[in-house]
């Protein structure tokens, strides 16, 4: 029997990984792992003053698809802010599947009572086409 | 912030007819605030010459800040730790971002490890270890190797709601 | 919308009175509301009216249902838990049943 | 204490001696009635949910504040069933919603528009034998009328909206997972 052994697909903690802050007053916010200080927290920065350059518990912090690779480990803060701009990173983070999904509950829950209706209004539309249109396949493979 | 705080206090005897211009001593101590910081010094200097805090003074008391509160480094420190049985030397390494919070790792882990309180820990010597090749402990050798990185598995997911359709996966 | 849909109420758990380690107070009741985890989301509901709705077994004005009426005090604790006063003491018998917290008086 | 009894025959004594001075002014009071603040939420013609009674759950119209905390609303009647009438502002809910009110005249609607005709007293034999026979008092026309009025108006607003007229046609409801508190109206 043979079978194949695959690497964990797992994000690393790792110099240059993206990070979503959790908690804290810079909650909601990105960062990138400049220092691993030890397994439980790291040294973040951003390019700009919007998180400031501190340790930080993992346990506070989600980490994202995105790495700055590249970054030397240390890197202060103007050298992040180079690598962040050459890279994009707003722009990729602004791409990734979990910024949207972020943006669209946050829309979602800035909605007033009379766009909540609308939403409800358009979802059953939605809801009638598509039974509309399972109807029809049913009824020309039956 | 860590709750300790590095101090430098000098102080002396009081001046006397035989002795008008008294020694100086001064002393970088760690502490909460900067009354720990003097009745700590007189604590010390107690111990080590002849001059009480009844016949002494304070002469200054600043506190030290770190150079570079941003920068990751390594420290050792040396500390007199008395346990249960005796009195032992020890000599530990930590990575953290100034000397201060250093000593209050320090604190910290000798409650966690030997349940020793504040009062059975003098800190001896704190200093910043420079070069990797320097660093003894196998526990913070780790924390150097190139390229670090690993994965932060077993994560529970928070939610807020009392029951969930579906046990939580951490893989 | 179907017929049962027309709740315009927050449901609330009563836990237990406000107490100490061997006290009980049961002028205070301690009320968890649905979907609310911190004392700053609590605030929304101070003043709010409570109502513990229940079956009893002789009829009173025709109904067999009563009402004790409250209304919340304050937020308590760290994890979004209100105070309530109502105006006869809820029965320790209604530990762990679910408490009506009104939308009014409304301040949005 | 020895007072002055009448039964004994004695004089009667005041109790405090008289004052020198003229009689003191009586206090004044110093409150002033203000009159009642509305929150900010609350605009004429914003869209509003009653919380309480018979209409609870209905989005309505806000007309304009009347005395004492009080609301002018309509349904209007034609969309939802709800005529003109009052409400508590603590009993609703401002929406963020506002429907345009002009052309639409309510002036003269006020506190003693609504007020209830007064009804002859009924002896206590009467209320005793005859008092749970409810009659339903048929609307006045003089109502009617004025609601069709307003609602006529207001109509051609809503109706310029899409939407607007089956939002406020609905009713409001809270459903599993939806939280007041974080909720934007």
């Amino acid at each position: 029997m043979s079978c194949e052994v695959k690497t964990s697909q797992w994000r690393l903690v790792e110099v240059g990984r993206i990070v979503l802050i959790n908690d804290g007053p810079s909650k909601g916010k990105t960062a990138v792992i400049v220092e691993i200080i030890d397994h439980k927290r790291v040294l973040i920065d951003s390019p700009d003053a919007s998180v400031p350059r501190q340790s930080f518990p993992l346990a506070h912090v989600s980490l994202t698809s995105i790495v700055l690779k590249s970054l030397p480990r240390g890197a202060r803060t103007g050298v992040v802010a180079k690598f962040w701009e050459k890279e994009g990173i707003a722009e990729k983070w602004e791409k990734s599947a979990l910024a949207k999904r972020i943006a669209s509950s946050e829309k979602r829950w800035a909605l007033n009572d009379f766009d909540r209706f609308k939403v409800m209004v358009l979802k059953k539309q939605r809801r009638y086409e598509v039974k509309k249109a399972l109807a029809k396949t049913a009824k020309a493979s039956a | 912030m860590g709750r300790l705080h590095e101090y430098q206090v000098i102080g002396r005897k009081l001046p006397s007819e035989a002795e008008p211009t008294p020694k100086l001593y001064r002393m970088r101590l760690f502490a909460n605030n900067t009354v720990v910081a003097k009745s700590r010094f007189w604590y010390f200097l107690k111990k080590l010459r002849k001059v009480k805090k009844s016949a002494g003074e304070i002469v200054s008391l600043n506190e030290i800040h770190e150079k570079h509160p941003t920068k990751v480094k390594n420290f050792g420190i040396w500390i007199r730790y008395d346990s249960r049985s005796g009195t032992h030397n020890m000599y530990k390494e930590y990575r953290e971002m100034s000397r201060a919070e250093a000593v209050d790792a320090l604190y910290q882990d000798m409650a966690a490890r030997h349940r020793a309180r504040f009062r059975s820990i003098h800190v001896l010597k704190v200093t910043e270890i420079e070069k990797t090749a320097d660093i003894r402990r196998p526990y913070i050798k780790q924390l150097l190797t190139k390229n670090l990185k690993f994965p932060l598995p077993h994560r529970v997911p928070r939610t807020k709601k009392v029951f969930a359709a579906r046990r939580p996966s951490t893989f | 919308m179907p017929e049962s849909n027309h709740r315009l109420y927050v449901k609330a758990r009563h836990l237990s009175y406000q107490r100490g380690k061997r006290n009980t107070n049961p002028n205070t009741s301690l009320v968890q509301i649905e979907g609310v985890a911190s004392p700053n989301e609590a605030t929304f509901y101070c003043g709010k009216r409570v109502a513990f709705v229940y079956r009893a077994k002789s009829e009173k004005q025709g109904s067999k249902i009563r009402v004790i009426w409250g209304k919340v005090t304050r937020p308590h604790g760290n994890s979004g838990i209100v105070r309530a006063k109502f105006r006869k003491n809820l029965p320790p018998a209604s530990f762990g049943a679910t408490l009506r917290v009104m939308l009014y008086p409304s301040n949005v | 204490m020895p007072a002055a009894n009448k039964s004994t025959g004695k004089r009667e004594v005041a109790k405090w001696y008289p004052s020198s001075q003229e009689d003191p002014e009586p206090k004044k009071v110093r409150k002033s009635i203000r009159p009642t603040k509305l929150r900010p939420s609350l605009k004429p013609g914003a869209v509003l949910i009653i919380l309480a009674g018979r209409f609870r759950g209905k989005r309505v119209v806000y007309l304009k504040p009347l005395s004492g905390g009080v609301l002018l609303v309509t349904g209007p009647f034609k969309i939802n069933g709800v005529p003109l009438r009052r409400v508590n502002a603590r009993y609703v809910i401002a929406t963020s919603t506002v429907v345009d009110l002009t052309d639409v005249n309510v002036d003269k609607f006020d506190d003693k528009y609504f007020a209830r005709e007064k009804e002859a007293k009924k002896s206590k034999e009467e209320k005793l034998f005859k008092g749970d026979k409810v009659t339903k008092k048929p609307t006045p026309e003089v109502r009617k009328a004025d609601q069709k009025e307003v609602d006529a108006a207001l109509l051609k607003n809503i109706k310029n909206v899409r939407h607007l007229p089956d939002y406020i046609a609905s009713s409001f409801s809270l459903s599993k997972g939806d939280r007041p508190h974080l909720m934007q109206f």
